[in-house]
């Protein structure tokens, strides 16, 4: 149990998810019909499952598909034509090679701070980032080219750390995997990654001073009344609720 | 003698059993790792819900048109490739080895830049109204993509295998080159048919990158077992390993029992 | 699908091409109904020929015209499939797949017979070679001599306007063979095509062929019936295949005969020069001392070579010239002949006969 | 007739050539896109960096490793399963296709499951100090896990094409089994070989998933080509693209080579 | 690698097994250096008892014992490569992608003798059928006559102990056949293993073979030396081999014996119950008219079949009996025979001989 209090608070805001959001939900207006299509980035797969059946609930007129991918992969099928109503992406420089003739509105709805992630057990012992340099705990970081690995170099850049890195992932999702396996020692990962993964990976906290935060922009693509619905529905406080409980904090 | 003889005959089943049983766990021990790691008791319940049989129903079919496509369009082109003694011949079929080697996500990129609103066919298309990416049917064009070199190459590797007389014979009792093909030629190379089908039907099943980047990951639509797999592997690993082993479970089945039936 | 095919269907064939070392060019003719027995040392350019007529192995030079169709010319060639030929190589190349009725079954099918009527067939086919037993074995549950009459019906099947066979009896017992033989012959009587049979067996090219065309390294040596080629013999080849010992030599005017590999034979027939010499074997006698007789050719030579043959011997000799004699079993046991003996051999003048080169 | 004929033929030829052209578009449609949409004046300056030469090396180093051991292992593995005719073995010739259908992150997963820190041999090999996750041996066994199964299917084909008789010939001449095997069975299916070496080295070439997911993406030591191209589509697509087009030409010019050189 | 050789490598085997619809017994002995020629119609287990000794078929009973070795028993055997065999079966089976002379010197190799030696030997082998100028061929680019010289030269080129032909000879041309018959017994006198040689032809089997077995339907139907078979075929094929009219028949003791599938022949040899009668075709005459001689024997039958043969002419006859007639060609044409004629056959009774069953 060496190092686990820092992780108490953030699994503790996972905890009382589902009640808030249905309260909300009964506010949107009804007669709504069609289909809102949303393309999100895998991070919000757990909270935008959870906000699309909020949705539906209080318009039972609209359905809401929901396809998750890498955000460069979902920017890219946007401008190869992907029928998308909504798109949202992890990070707004992934939308940069977006057709910007597309975009009819973009919104920051959710923000994501970085959170150090061990193994339950935390057999390195890791209670800080400073732990990140020595030679026996073996780090694993995202990709210098995807966001999250660009936001820990900032971080371990203001922390004055070099740590010991034996893999920069592809994806966030690689890199959590490798603590979940009990193959490395600790990553650096997003806080709302800690909180999804639940009892497989305990979150040793980054001090505020370090700490990078990256911002999730919501797009809209089509300019009908549904889409404009699901969008509102998502900045709107029950969305943001839901939001929270999956471990993401406000723009 | 003999003596000699039965140690000399151990010695050769020990060079090739040692490397062959080493080929074996290399192969099986993950797969075994897997199975050991699979919370059982959970199995069932991971698997009975709506979303996995979706994923399942879609997954068959997508991989039964492609099989399908493969057998259609691949026997006649492996046929093409193995009587041509062409010099370009061999650079055509090195070219068609290319979408193997392209990391599956580019091949999805390469995809999508060819049938895409933007594409070389697809701006045509769309002109007709047609939209081929995020469908069923880009699904399907995916995994002929990057199974149908499987497919070609093994069926081609057979078809070179036969005695070239056998066709000067049919020729003379008067059949055509389609009629050989489908009399002889096909019948005696069904082991090499059924092989590269099962080849290009496993590598259907299992495709993942170049179905999400150019389908898209829609439940019910484009949202094949792998690409619930990957779903589930954010959300759930566990759900995901179940998945994993329905995936391996069906491809044990169907091969298993494919090959007993086509291959002796 | 079934061409309408021209009554007169003779051959008119000169196969040109070259064949590992070999340069071939044969020509063939031969009228309706004929059948052509093609012989030859092994590696001569048989099989060749009768691939390029089948239009299998495509001409370098040459054409193959059946009755008034032109079916090969250089830069114009008909497939196998557009010639009506039936081919029926020395290996059965018997379709592995197909039960044996359904292999005989093949080409009338493809020649668009409908099925029950291929069926027919291809048993009456099977019939005829003695199989009806085996109509459904798998051609990989045939014994070598089994297969051979599959792929004999199945060539026999489509009633082709040219039929090549390849050593088709080659591999059956004698006593299949000696029926299958006496079938081909009755067979081809009421055939209105023209057969090309390759053979190694005498027999086969003296009971069933019209003529006879001896081809050696490519080239043809002799053609002729089967009397033209007994009678006057014209290349060492035919000789063996006749049974005769055959010379190529010089006559000078007074019954002289110079052998071109070394001996003279004195001969009673005009010999003016280039002609062929040959010695019955039968006529030879062979001796322990030189003999004093009437006999005016006389050599001491050796034995090489001794066979049995029914009731006689044959006895290869060699020396200032190679003889083969054939004398009777008595002889061989009262001469005590061994290959390595040297011995005495004597041929009669008369028996000596030449004819021009 | 002789027109009905060239009809005929023609009828035959367009058949077959009309399905097999599409297969052929199909497969090189994409392929052309990629090069159409390239901006060749940057390719070079894409590609002339360390980190591409590095990735180019360890991939050409790991693929030439999972190859050669295709070769030592599987070609054992195919022969024995070629003239094995126990009803077991069909099972066991499907289990060995299922990497082909484990979505490749899954199979990444199993083999951390077996060769991990915490796996089933894994645990006992870091009792020695052998740590192999994260190093290129691990990238090799990725690659081997994933293209072996190809190498296997395609040379067992091959050899069950093989005369029994020659064997029976051989051995009566003397031959040990395995004596037949190098001198006479070997050398006969080499088409089959080549085929399947083509195949597995290809796919190996092209592996992305299990290799992540097991060896990690570090420079110099895990990170291959199509980990490199993945790493550069999320920055900068057009370096991804070139960094492929990179991997294609490697790859039709080995391919084009070794099957003029050893398939006839 | 090389086992030493017994000395005494007689051969004794039984080969029982089921191959296809027939169930194979074969028993084979032979001495030292002797040669057994397996003759018998085509799928009546020839090749399957090759195969069974050389060791690729199993055995379902029965031993193979060669000189004081036990290769075979029910329940232990050794592999082929144990067991010391040469093999050329009637494909040649030649390996692909080896020169001839490759091809040859497979087997020296794998028995362990030096690279040069091995090229020395196969060089030599190859000559002596005939084809060194081939040395560098590849079995594709070989006719079907030299690819069986070449699977010959390999078989011989081990010196086996046991030496085992399946129809060596069928696919040369008569030339060569001739030599690499003499060859063949010149080798096989000098050779102290046994050879078992599979064949069709009658010449191969008096020439070559101390023994002959008869094999029928998987059965052993008649076993002795080719002067025995001469003088006493016991079966309907045996007949056809050594060329006589044979028929299983029953005797009463005053000279007449009745032939099981119908007829009476008359004799003047012993005939008290069941006997073997034979007819030498040459002894048969033909008459358009029932003839009024001395002949005994004389039945009305008709022509199925009629093949030349040298100087004369074999008749095929039925009716009452079959039978063969051998005539001169004289006869054929004075008597104008042809196919479905009826015809008077007789034979004198002193050449009906007649011997126990
Ligand atoms: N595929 C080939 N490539 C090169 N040379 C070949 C090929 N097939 C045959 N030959 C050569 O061509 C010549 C003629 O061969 P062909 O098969 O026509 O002879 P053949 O008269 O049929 O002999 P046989 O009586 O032995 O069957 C031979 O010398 C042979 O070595
Ligand atoms: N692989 C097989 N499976 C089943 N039956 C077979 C097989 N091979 C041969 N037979 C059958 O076994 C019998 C014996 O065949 P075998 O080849 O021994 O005959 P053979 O005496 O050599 O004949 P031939 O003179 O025609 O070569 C035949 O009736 C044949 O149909
Ligand atoms: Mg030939
Ligand atoms: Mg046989």
């Amino acid at each position: 149990g060496s190092g686990s209090s820092p992780s108490g608070d953030s699994t503790g805001a996972a905890g009382g998810s589902g009640a808030g959001s249905t309260a909300t939900g009964a506010s949107g207006a009804a007669g709504l019909t069609g289909t809102v299509t949303v393309l999100a980035a895998a991070s919000l797969t757990e909270s935008f499952d959870a906000i699309k059946a909020d949705f539906e609930a209080a318009h039972p007129g609209v359905t809401v598909e929901t396809s998750y991918g890498s955000s460069a992969t979902l920017v890219q099928q946007v401008d190869n034509g992907a029928p998308a109503s909504v798109l949202a992406l992890a990070g707004s420089a992934a939308a940069e090679p977006l057709d910007k003739s597309l975009v009819k509105d973009t919104t920051s709805f959710a923000r994501n701070i970085l959170e150090i992630a061990v193994p339950p057990s935390n057999p390195a012992a890791v209670a800080s980032i400073n732990d990140l340099a020595k030679p026996t705990v073996k780090v694993v970081l995202c990709a210098d080219t995807v966001p999250c690995g660009k936001a820990a170099q900032a971080t371990f850049r203001k922390a004055r750390v070099v740590p010991n890195v034996v893999s920069k992932e592809v994806d966030v999702k690689a890199t959590l995997a490798k603590v979940r396996l009990g193959e490395a020692d600790a990553a650096v990962v997003y806080h709302s990654d800690v909180v999804a993964a639940k009892d497989a990976v305990k979150g040793v906290a980054i001090e505020g001073q370090y700490n990078t935060s990256l911002t999730y922009p919501i797009i809209t693509l089509t300019d009908d009344a549904a889409t404009r619905a699901f969008v509102a529905y998502v900045l709107s406080d029950a969305g943001r609720h839901t939001l929270a409980s999956f471990g993401f904090a406000a723009p | 003698m003999v003596g000699g003889g039965t140690g000399r005959r151990v010695g050769g089943r020990l060079v090739l059993g040692v490397p062959a049983l080493l080929a074996v766990l290399l192969l099986v021990l993950p797969l075994l790792a897997l199975l050991l790691r699979t919370d059982w008791s959970r199995l069932l319940a991971d698997l009975a819900t709506p979303t996995v049989w979706t994923a399942l129903r879609l997954s068959l079919t997508t991989t039964s048109c492609t099989a399908a496509l493969c057998l259609l369009l691949g026997t006649p082109l492996a046929w093409l490739l193995a009587r041509s003694d062409h010099p370009g011949t061999r650079w055509l079929r090195a070219l068609l080895t290319v979408p193997l080697v392209l990391p599956p996500v580019v091949g999805g990129v390469a995809l999508l830049l060819t049938w895409g609103r933007n594409g070389i066919l697809g701006g045509a298309l769309s002109a007709f109204g047609i939209q081929i990416p995020f469908t069923t049917v880009a699904v399907v064009l995916a995994e002929t993509f990057v199974s149908l070199p499987f497919y070609v190459l093994a069926v081609e590797g057979a078809m070179r295998g036969l005695d070239p007389r056998l066709e000067a014979v049919a020729r003379t009792l008067g059949a055509s080159e389609l009629r050989y093909l489908r009399t002889v030629g096909l019948p005696l190379v069904l082991p090499g048919i059924a092989s590269g089908l099962a080849l290009a039907w496993a590598r259907a099943l299992g495709e993942f990158g170049a179905t999400i980047t150019f389908a898209g990951n829609f439940p019910g639509r484009t949202q094949t077992l792998p690409l619930l797999v990957y779903v589930e592997l954010e959300r759930d690993p566990q759900v995901a390993t179940s998945i994993s082993i329905l995936l391996l479970a069906i491809s044990v089945v169907v091969l298993g029992a494919l090959r007993g039936r086509w291959l002796r | 699908m079934t061409s309408t095919r021209s009554t007169l269907t003779g051959l008119d064939a000169r196969v040109r091409l070259r064949r590992g070392a070999i340069d071939i060019d044969v020509s063939l003719r031969a009228g309706a109904g004929e059948v052509v027995a093609v012989l030859g040392p092994n590696g001569s350019g048989k099989t060749t020929t009768v691939l390029a007529l089948a239009g299998v192995l495509p001409l370098e030079g040459g054409h193959v015209r059946v009755g008034d169709e032109l079916w090969e010319e250089v830069g114009r060639r008909r497939t196998p499939q557009e010639r009506h030929v039936g081919l029926m190589l020395a290996d059965s190349l018997l379709f592995p797949h197909l039960r044996a009725v359904d292999n005989v079954a093949y080409g009338p099918r493809s020649r668009g017979l409908p099925k029950g009527e291929s069926r027919t067939r291809a048993l009456d086919e099977l019939d005829r070679v003695g199989l009806s037993a085996l109509v459904h074995a798998r051609p990989r549950e045939l014994s070598s001599g089994q297969a051979a009459r599959v792929a004999l019906a199945r060539a026999l099947a489509t009633r082709p306007s040219l039929l090549l066979l390849d050593e088709p009896l080659a591999a059956l017992d004698p006593d299949t063979r000696a029926r299958t033989r006496s079938d081909l012959a009755a067979r081809l009587t009421a055939y209105d095509g023209v057969t090309v049979l390759v053979t190694h067996d005498p027999l086969d090219a003296l009971t069933l062929a019209d003529r006879l065309v001896f081809v050696e390294d490519g080239r043809v040596t002799q053609t002729g019936t089967p009397a033209d080629v007994l009678r006057e013999p014209r290349s060492a080849y035919a000789g063996t295949v006749v049974g005769l010992n055959l010379y190529a030599a010089h006559g000078d005017s007074h019954g002289h005969v110079a052998i071109e590999g070394g001996g003279v034979l004195v001969t009673t027939d005009p010999t003016e020069g280039r002609v062929w010499a040959t010695v019955p074997p039968g006529a030879v006698s062979l001796h322990r001392h030189e003999p004093e007789g009437s006999a005016r050719n006389a050599w001491p030579l050796r034995i090489t070579d001794v066979t049995l043959q029914g009731q006689s011997a044959r006895v290869g000799l060699a020396g200032e010239l190679t003889l083969t004699a054939e004398v009777t079993l008595e002889s061989v046991s009262a001469l005590a002949l061994h290959v390595g003996q040297a011995v005495w051999a004597s041929v009669k003048a008369t028996e000596v006969r030449t004819y021009p080169r």
